[in-house]
């Protein structure tokens, strides 16, 4: 009977994870046509919201082709271990209250464990593929995760103070009257960013990075493997997103019975997807070197600090706390126009001057 | 297009009959070009993913590398310098796979036929499934064309590689 | 991070706009009336083509994509029409040939969807004497001015084996 | 800064070696011959000590049947008062043998070896000689008259040959032509020498090559980078292109001048206004053809439009080169309206066959002005939306500022003209210096960078486009009465024997069509002076030391488009 249970817990997550997976690239290519002026995809169901089945059916349908000069166990494993942690991390999570599929006592810790094991797969499939592009993908893809990693976890520290806790549901349920969101706008900041640079998704995409190393690490993939990799992409994005929302958006906290608070949950998540898609058609992409800058000199130290600052207003009041975190929220927007206007080293003007 | 009776088997035809035609409707909705352009139509091709035309809506959606794509848009002219990294690209990308020969250059050679350079029509290299005349044609033309190649694989017609493959196979070349 | 903000509410502004997309194939724009893409034989009333084999077009042509059938009249000096065709796969829609019709016989038409499986279809006919129901119209020679001016313009193209004036 | 009249002091007066003094047709550009062995004195002695600093034009010339051979030509610019000067040396066949001047310029090296590809002429002490557009085993050089071309074109037996090899990058300098005493060193390493270079601890295992195209989604079609790199830094770079190589100069000798106005568009394929304005300057000045008013305002008009949506199309992929995928779709939205125009007005998208020997095809259809009007007004708010993405991005600034720094040296050295040189704070604009068409008419403002780098270049881009459309309104406000075509220009023209070099600011820079033609309706020799190409070639230069995100920044700011690089 418990092993009954435990296959269909762990189907039900599953096929969760996968119709959530295909809205979100539902939601990616559709709203970034809208905010390009276009419409994205129309024609295949209700306003192309079938696309992606199509894409995934297609994918499934083409030649799996392995390189001649492929590690060929390797090349084939990387898509599998992709995809694996992607759905892995939902056995810890809590959905509503207390239905988890295992509600372990340091959830969030475990989940930054299994998202860790990503990069592995990367670099096995940069490694494998025997292709120049595909391996400075995995170089890239690497160096930039465990960088992120890091003020991620940091910044959550913050979070788990407030909470007390690392079971993710006493987490959400302290977020009862205010969100973290509210007490933590900073902390958010520093997972946002980090949470972008985990996703490999602009302005920190530069494992794929199309106008630079055509498609990275999964160049020399095709068929259903190619489709394990595009669509762990979108899985992470769900994953992380709804950790965000349950790490500083309220999680399942609303008004109204409790089994709303599902639907509160996957609003929220949806808003945070939202802001994920939005940032990546609005920017352009950084440089390798200044993405490890980025991350070693401002994120982890603003991180540090972040924690530190968090303990002292806990010690004092709730004002205290909000208090800093908008202090240091407005420091950081300074840093960053600040190295936006000190780029490049010469002293000169903007805008071109003009002679006739 | 006739079936090439090589291919049709009638028994495996039955047993997948009904997953064949989930992958038609699939192939009917999904195609991804590779974003190879030599000349003048690239940027036409380009135009055609932008706003105005949007290929997007149908699915059209273009990948940079061949191994993911499913239909080769030649737009425009191939020299004999090219030549052999247009079969190579063809070659690296995974079946089911399509060609478009966009603009009077990729279907022979066009303005500059007469060249020492020049080949005329892409035909000669790699077998193409559909002709854009133009020079180069319109965004809507190619567009046209693509959906074209999407109606032909909801209806389940063979690709000009797979017809390809089957005269290689009944004149008994090995590939 | 202004810079950054900027962008962001550029992006979002447009989503609150409506798209600039036409959907081609549901709505087609009409094209205008200078566009070249595909070619017509102009017609007189009795529906008649107007073109008189003068030649001009298929020796102006820069592809030779254009290739005339002619044979010499019955009936007096000139020549008759038999089949007229171009090459789209081969054309460069320069409008040379409809520029130089002394005859006002071939224009352009803004039909673009040509689009075939086949290349042997690339190969417009735009007129066929086996397949015309009418006679075709009264035949006048270009005077030798303008043949010449052609032949010295385009001497070194080489003339298709049928055609041409003698 | 208009060019002098010709009875000004003579240029070459002084120079040992140098004959046949003249001036070029009805134009003010000096002419003169000198020999192969004192080309490199008469050279020199124009650059270092007359001041002209600016290689505009490196190119051959079949030279007449009854005297076999090759005729080089070399035309320079001093840049203070504009002065042109154009040098020709005659190469007998059985001696088709001159000194490099790429110790000169750096920007000669490739043109030389364009030369040497497509007419067989060695140039001694080159260090870099190989074929550059066709492949290398091609055999045979097509630019000589006596180079048969099949009338079949390519057939089945050459498509076999090319299909067996990749055929580039194979060969290596044939050494019978560097003649130590005249050999010459480029300042930018060899990425095989980088390869090979040993630091006495042998090979450099960390080292490795990486090929970035002919089909890689930021090569702006088929450019081929040669890329040594260590770890993500590049250490050596070269380009190889010829993948678009068409013949379109060996075509219009066979042709009439206008079914070549109708070829040269598909050189320049993004701004083909520019090529057929530069092409028709030359037969005009040639046969001596006056253009009406008119038609030089539809000119002026019609050229600024493809300013602008050739901006547009360099703004798509530089948005997408450095990561941003939305400024292609709100540029593209922009050129597709001016597209729209162009087709109304002369009935092709982007292949326009509009300028006629004497004017233009046809005038604006009737209502096209104010709309035209109306529609100007909008662009500069159309850019502001493309800036809001990126001018003032943190990131996109980080990428950009101080990447690729090119100094007004480098510039001259490289023969870079255009935003290119204009972003290194370089005053050349053509528009302005030599004004052609109506261009005298109008008040031209020249943006002007700071520093040299991918921003800067960025910056004078955008800046261009606010000043074209400015400009073409100005056009449509000045445009006189009258016809649009000189009446009674023959349909086939046939300029008498000569020579012309006519010169167009195009979006890319200087681009020049040199005409020599021998009375007949065909050009005798019709050579598109590509200032892509010359931008190009600097890369080699610039590319090391930065890092793969930084090349691709750099390539984008360049604006290559291979048509005319290859023609």
């Amino acid at each position: 009977m418990t092993t009954l249970r435990i296959l269909l817990g762990i189907l039900v997550l599953v096929v969760f994870a996968l119709i959530n997976t295909v809205v979100v690239m539902w939601c990616e290519r559709k709203w970034a046509g809208h905010m390009q002026s276009r419409l994205g995809p129309m024609r295949t169901g209700w306003h192309g919201l079938m696309q992606p089945f199509a894409d995934a059916l297609k994918m499934l349908g083409k030649e799996t082709f392995v390189p001649d000069a492929a590690d060929k166990i390797l090349f084939a494993i990387a898509p599998v271990l992709a995809y694996t942690p992607a759905i892995f991390v939902y056995c810890a999570t809590p959905w509503v209250a207390n239905f988890a599929g295992y509600s372990l006592d340091v959830g969030i810790f475990m989940v930054f464990a299994i998202a860790a094991l990503f990069p592995v797969s990367i670099v096995i499939a940069g490694w494998s593929s025997r292709n120049k592009y595909s391996l400075l993908g995995a170089f890239r893809a690497v160096a930039q995760q465990i960088s992120y990693e890091v003020p991620m976890i940091l910044s959550v520290l913050g979070v788990i103070m407030l909470a007390s806790s690392m079971r993710l549901s006493t987490i959400v349920e302290s977020q009862a009257h205010v969100w973290n969101l509210v007490t933590q706008p900073f902390a958010f900041l520093l997972f946002f960013i980090g949470m972008l640079a985990e996703l490999n998704r602009t302005p920190f995409d530069l494992a794929e990075a199309e106008s630079e190393l055509v498609g990275g690490y999964m160049t020399e993939y095709s068929g259903m493997q190619f489709a394990m990799f595009f669509l762990t992409e979108y899985a992470n994005m769900f994953t992380w997103s709804l950790f965000a929302a349950m790490l500083f958006l309220g999680g399942w906290n609303g008004p109204g019975p409790a089994l709303l608070g599902f639907v509160y949950l996957l609003i929220k998540t949806y808003a945070v997807v939202f802001m994920v898609i939005w940032v990546r058609w609005a920017l352009p992409r950084l440089r390798v070197d200044q993405l490890m800058a980025f991350s070693w000199k401002v994120l982890i130290p603003a991180a540090i600090l972040n924690a530190f600052l968090t303990a002292l207003g806990i010690l004092a009041n709730v004002w205290v706390l909000i208090a800093l975190q908008l202090a240091m929220v407005a420091g950081f927007v300074w840093l960053i126009s600040l190295i936006g206007v000190r780029a490049g080293s010469a002293v000169r003007g903007d805008a071109p001057e003009v002679s006739s | 297009m006739a079936v090439d009776p090589v291919i049709v088997d009638e028994e495996s035809k039955i047993l997948v009959a009904p997953l064949q035609f989930l992958m038609n409707w699939a192939r009917g909705h999904s195609m991804w070009p590779l974003t190879f352009g030599t000349a003048c139509c690239a940027i036409e091709m380009m135009t055609v993913g932008s706003a105005r035309y949007d290929t997007e809506r149908y699915g059209i959606f273009f990948r940079n590398s061949p191994r993911q794509a499913d239909c080769m848009i030649i737009a425009g002219t191939i020299n004999l310098k090219i030549a052999p990294r247009v079969k190579l690209l063809y070659e690296q990308m995974s079946l089911p796979k399509y060609v478009i020969a966009m603009g009077s250059c990729a279907v022979s050679g066009g303005p500059f036929a007469d060249g020492y350079n020049v080949v005329q029509g892409v035909d000669q290299i790699i077998p193409v499934d559909i002709y854009v005349p133009g020079c180069p044609p319109r965004p809507e033309a190619l567009m046209n064309a693509l959906l074209m190649v999407m109606e032909r694989n909801s209806a389940g017609e063979l690709s000009a590689a797979e017809v390809f493959a089957a005269e290689h196979r009944a004149l008994g070349v090995s590939e | 991070m202004i810079g950054i903000a900027k962008g962001l509410a550029t992006v979002f502004g447009r989503m609150v706009h409506p798209a600039v997309t036409e959907q081609y194939p549901l709505t087609k724009r009409t094209l205008p009336e200078r566009a070249r893409m595909s070619f017509g034989m102009t017609r007189d009333e009795s529906g008649s083509a107007k073109c008189k084999a003068c030649m001009l077009c298929e020796r102006s042509c820069p592809d030779e994509a254009i290739v005339i059938e002619s044979e010499k009249r019955a009936d007096g000096p000139g020549r008759v029409l038999t089949k007229f065709s171009i090459d789209l796969g081969r054309c460069m829609y320069c409008g040379l040939c409809v520029e130089q019709c002394t005859s006002d016989g071939l224009h352009h038409t803004g039909e673009f969807e040509n689009n075939s499986t086949k290349r042997e279809e690339m190969i417009l006919v735009l007129f066929d004497a086996a397949l015309e129901p009418a006679a075709p119209s009264e035949m006048d020679e270009s005077t030798p001015e303008q043949l010449a001016e052609v032949t010295d313009t385009f001497g070194a193209v080489p003339v298709a084996q049928d055609g041409g004036a003698e | 800064m208009t060019a002098p009249a010709t009875t000004a002091v003579n240029v070459f007066e002084g120079i040992p070696g140098v004959f046949d003094v003249g001036v070029l047709g009805s134009s003010p550009v000096r002419i003169a011959s000198t020999t192969p062995n004192a080309l490199r004195g008469v050279i020199e002695e124009l650059k270092v000590g007359r001041g002209f600093t600016h290689l505009s034009l490196l190119t051959a010339a079949e030279r007449p049947a009854e005297t076999p051979g090759v005729k080089m030509v070399y035309a320079v610019t001093r840049r203070q008062d504009g002065t042109r000067v154009m040098l020709t040396v005659d190469l007998p066949e059985d001696e088709l043998r001159v000194p490099t001047i790429c110790g000169l310029w750096s920007g000669a090296a490739p043109l030389e070896r364009e030369v040497f590809d497509l007419f067989g002429v060695v140039f001694l002490g080159h260090p870099n000689l190989r074929p550059i557009v066709l492949r290398d085993d091609f055999p045979g050089h097509p630019l000589r008259k006596a180079f048969a071309m099949k009338p079949t074109g390519v057939d089945a037996e050459d498509l076999a040959w090319a299909l067996s090899s990749h055929g580039d990058n194979g060969s290596e300098p044939t050494p019978e032509m560097s003649d130590p005493s005249l050999a010459v060193k480029l300042p930018y390493p060899f990425v095989a020498d980088v390869m090979l270079a040993d630091d006495g601890s042998g090979l450099h295992a960390q080292r490795e090559i990486l090929n970035m195209g002919p089909q890689h989604p930021s090569m702006h079609g088929v450019l081929h980078l040669w890329l040594a790199l260590e770890g993500e830094t590049v250490i050596a770079g070269e380009v190889t292109h010829g993948y678009l190589h068409r013949c379109i100069e060996k075509l219009a000798e066979t042709r009439s001048y206008r079914a070549v106005t109708a070829l040269v568009d598909r050189a320049d394929y993004v701004s083909g206004f520019f090529t057929e304005l530069a092409l028709l300057g030359g037969v005009e000045e040639l046969a001596e053809i006056e253009v009406t008013p008119k038609a030089q305002y539809l000119r002026v008009l019609m050229s600024e439009l493809c300013r602008l949506t050739s901006h547009t199309t360099w703004m798509a992929a530089c948005g997408i080169d450095v990561g941003a995928f939305t400024p292609m779709l709100f540029s593209f939205r922009d050129r597709e309206a001016i597209l729209d125009f162009f087709e109304e007005i002369t009935g092709g998208r982007m292949m326009f066959n509009y300028f006629r020997p004497g004017g233009v095809k046809s005038d604006l259809p009737p209502g096209a002005a104010d709309r035209l009007r109306t529609y100007l007004k909008t662009v500069d708010a159309s850019i502001d939306g493309y800036e809001a993405l990126l001018t003032n991005n943190e990131i996109f600034r980080n990428r950009t500022r101080g990447i690729g720094v090119m100094t007004p040296e480098v510039i001259l050295d490289f023969g870079v003209t255009g935003p290119m040189a204009r972003g290194s704070g370089v005053n050349v604009d053509l528009r302005r210096d030599e004004p052609y068409a109506a261009y005298g008419d109008f008040d031209i403002r020249v943006p002007l960078g700071h520093v040299g780098d991918t921003y800067d270049r960025y910056a004078v881009r955008i800046a261009e486009m606010r000043e074209s459309a400015r400009l073409a309104l100005q056009a449509l406000d000045g445009m006189p009465e009258g016809d649009f075509v000189t009446p009674g220009v023959p349909r086939a023209v046939k300029p008498p024997a000569g020579a012309a070099y006519h010169r167009v600011e195009s979006p890319r820079g200087e681009l020049g069509v040199y005409l020599e033609s021998d009375g007949t309706a065909q050009p005798w020799r019709m050579k598109i002076r590509s200032p892509a190409f010359s931008n190009l070639h600097v890369a080699p230069a610039v590319l090391p030391g930065g890092r793969i995100g930084d090349i691709i920044a750099i390539m984008s700011s360049v604006d290559v488009v291979m048509g005319e690089i290859d023609r």
